[in-house]
């Protein structure tokens, strides 16, 4: 069967927020959008998915504030999210480029990350551009720490970082990235080469598996025409579901 | 007795409760539901020349704080990010940053909701989990990290309230009395709670009394925190509003192509702001 | 998939989660707005025999405490204040102090609203001004007055946060999903937000889906919140509820004069809550 | 003219709250919502009136925590409530009689005395029975204290007492009660032998002001049609205005 490479890295991310109650995402991106409706769809067990800006997958009826207070309570228990930046203790910055405040190139900023990332349980990073420009020795401002020192109260944290390249875990206690797979087509030397943080590795390096036809059958069913009442313009040049199908669906 | 009948007035009245240096709220602009930017009101500030607001983005800033900045009514901006929906970085806001004229004070959004809501109480602080760890606790000098007083060798960021001196909106609509209907956008009543002053922009003024309407009522904010209330048809276009109407994405382009120079900035600002040339709905 | 259909249940499995020794919130039960006090749930609570409650009033305490209190199922109380309308101080409640069958844990009402916001936000602790000087800061050993570390010689009150395991509570209607319609009562909404668990009673079950109109909405507790929800007709009675039925004043007279003696109590139950005698409305 | 004492007591009330912009009084006592009402009614300003359990005169959309949240945002400037004993530091005992925790009378408790009474820049004190029992020289216990340490944050607080038998100011400063006035037909040695603490007194001490005719026309008229929606019993035997005129009003 043809796989489009962002079907691929769906399935890969709705793998990494298996067995979830609530996944939240932001706006940004269908992608993370598309996968935690997969993982929803797929699961055993009730799983709600926020998506922040959708009108249908929101669960919240007292604006803004609530998504934090809702993860601060525990009930969101992962989340997704991308960075300008991300260095090998998994800190994100979504400031910009250089010293701040200064900087040489300035982003959106902070967003709610730096709190979101402490108290989710688990959030996985997801950058399609695998690039020593993105993933650094060291960011250049701190929106959200990857860790804390043992006696600061932090229910939660990075877990995973999904690429176009390949799938890292994250070891809290450590600190430290392992990488978990090279996706099909692409090398270990790649990886290290595009990579400018040091990280773990095991001893064979797996191959990331390839959705099945189930899985496949599902992105291209519910989730298409779901994500298209978000992001009809992703949904139809990925899908050929338009914001109409959606609508009627 | 009570009387409301003054509340409802025009723009410039509106308007001119905001004073040089005035520490003013705004809402968030890009966001899929009810209520949000008074952006007629915005033009109506540049027009008239407002200097040296403090802007506080509830949580973040976008159309409305690019157009103040650009237009040169703006000292500081306070905000847990600055994005213009799929447009990204505002372009003036960016070539305020490059050129130094703007102070920028980084924030994250929950503590943006935090310190309002210690506004509404009136409290001095609040405390919030999270954050640490995060280089916006190293900058924000009026933050402080504790140990929690009810904990051991547990460290806890604590937030300054925040008291916006305005919070200007743009909502639904307004009953005869000043009653405001915001819809579930519940972080704007916080912000007009924590304000000592709340203007508000409104779709439409409706001959009713909000507050006898069990159902509508749950929506309002009180007309208890309004200041005044100015009938804006279409008040934040280019902006969407709710179910009412979609953003206007060719304006919001031609905006933000315009506004990467200076010129072009002053062009559109000529045109749209001073001229008051609206695209049509 | 999200699935919430076994979200609405009978009674008893609703009552189920309240186990012997549970912090359980409950709302004021004398209030003239909607939503409030599951007293058709009290009483099954009582049939069961639950034990060792510390019950929490949001923020006051009323029938549905007294009579939990009179049938043995209470250690701790925890209320700004204890009253049953027009009848004064609840009865069993005032003789289960003089036999020090219960502990009172007093407080006032801003500090429980407080206390439910900080058990809402995932905080520790919330500072609250005002109180200082009263002795329920001297017999509160689990509050702390410490000088504000953004002032100087500033003394301010922290009270700790409240997290109910269960928050109880009866209101107009549902949805088909567990969507719960609370009106104006926000305070409710705050105590299930920081409560673990919340088990609501409802007037009827509406098969609709609250999230869907942008007026409802706005009163709407979401189902995220909600553990079971059951469907209990007159469910608050013999409390007024809204503007749905006003308060059974003779049966409330009956119970007053009845719960003055514990003879007149046990009689009491044993007729209206284990034989279920209800006065017809 | 024919002046009912609660009449009487009802316009002294609304003069101690005049130039308020927004007065607030429990749903316990129908007269000092009378006095709010008149008050509200003769005012030159607007003078808004909550009346705490009405459904008219609230101006909440938010619950019962709103009216916390206000009075620390200064939006209401005066309260009116009573108290189980008074003593001369205006300290108000809500509590019960004896010594706390075991108490030999337990009342309702301290409801939000203690933050109003601080919050709100002024409240009168109001207790028509003028005993030893109540005018105590120490309370019990303080629920609502009367002053505070000069470094306690602390914008409101107690401005005056109204009894069935006269009038006091309380002067902060001095953290003590001033006899203003002794109601008609009452005298200087009854006020002395009825109260517990010690006061201070002018030299001469007046009578209390009886109300005019437009006063008591606007009670009777305005007034009563009001307070009958919320204390149709108390109405109805004042003035003889039942709940079904009120909902017509």
């Amino acid at each position: 069967m043809n796989i489009h490479p962002q079907e691929f890295l769906i399935a890969l991310l709705a793998r990494k927020i298996a067995g979830a109650r609530h996944v939240a995402v932001g706006s940004a991106s269908p992608l993370t959008g598309a996968a935690a409706l997969l993982a929803s769809e797929l699961s055993d067990t009730p799983m709600r998915v926020t998506i922040l800006g959708s009108k249908n997958h929101v669960f919240f009826t007292e604006g803004s504030r609530e998504l934090f207070d809702a993860s601060a309570q525990g009930r969101i228990d992962a989340f997704m999210m991308g960075g300008g930046q991300i260095d090998g203790q998994a800190n994100v910055n979504l400031m910009g480029v250089g010293p701040y405040p200064k900087l040489s190139v300035r982003w959106a900023g902070n967003y709610g990350t730096p709190y979101l990332y402490s108290l989710i349980k688990r959030t996985v990073l997801f950058r399609e551009e695998h690039t020593r420009r993105v993933f650094v020795s060291k960011v250049d401002y701190v929106s959200a720490a990857g860790v804390n020192e043992p006696n600061v109260f932090r229910p939660g944290g990075p877990s995973a970082l999904v690429t176009s390249l390949c799938a890292f875990d994250f070891d809290r206690k450590r600190g430290r990235f392992m990488l978990e797979s090279v996706h099909p087509g692409h090398t270990l030397e790649e990886v290290k080469d595009n990579t400018g943080f040091d990280f773990d590795m095991p001893e064979r390096v797996p191959v990331t598996a390839v959705p099945d036809s189930r899985v496949l059958g599902t992105i291209r069913g519910g989730v298409a025409s779901q994500i298209a009442e978000t992001y009809p313009q992703f949904a139809e040049r990925l899908f050929g579901v338009g914001r109409r199908a959606a609508k009627t669906a | 007795m009570a009387n409301n009948s003054k509340i409802i007035v025009d723009l410039d009245t509106l308007i001119s409760h905001i004073k040089d240096g005035c520490r003013l709220a705004i809402p968030t602009d890009f966001n899929g539901m009810y209520s949000g930017a008074a952006v007629a009101a915005t033009r109506a500030l540049i027009r008239r020349g407002v200097r040296d607001l403090h802007i506080i983005g509830v949580p973040t800033g976008g159309l409305q704080a690019d157009m103040l900045i650009g237009a040169g009514c703006v000292k500081r901006m306070e905000a847990g990010s600055m994005f213009l929906g799929e447009f990204g970085v505002p372009p003036a806001y960016a070539r305020a940053l490059k050129a130094g004229t703007i102070e920028m004070r980084d924030s994250t959004c929950p503590a943006i909701h935090a310190g309002l809501q210690a506004g509404e109480k009136g409290i001095p602080f609040i405390p919030l989990r999270g954050i640490l760890g995060s280089d916006v606790v190293s900058y924000r000098k009026d933050w402080k990290v504790i140990d929690n007083p009810f904990g051991e060798n547990d460290p806890i960021l604590l937030v300054a309230a925040i008291n916006p001196e305005v919070m200007l909106m743009h909502a639904p609509m307004a009953d005869r009395n000043g009653n405001i209907w915001i819809g579930r956008r519940r972080e704007l009543a916080v912000a007009a709670h924590a304000s000592a002053v709340t203007l508000v922009t409104v779709e439409k003024i409706v001959d009713a009394d909000f507050m006898r309407d069990e159902q509508l009522v749950t929506g309002v904010l009180s007309n208890l925190y309004v200041t005044a209330v100015s009938h804006q048809p279409k008040g934040a276009w280019p902006l969407s509003f709710g179910r009412e109407y979609d953003e206007d994405a060719e304006h919001l382009r031609h905006y933000v192509e315009s506004a990467r120079t200076e010129e072009g900035f002053k062009a559109y600002l000529e045109r749209y702001v001073f001229e008051r040339e609206v695209v049509p709905a």
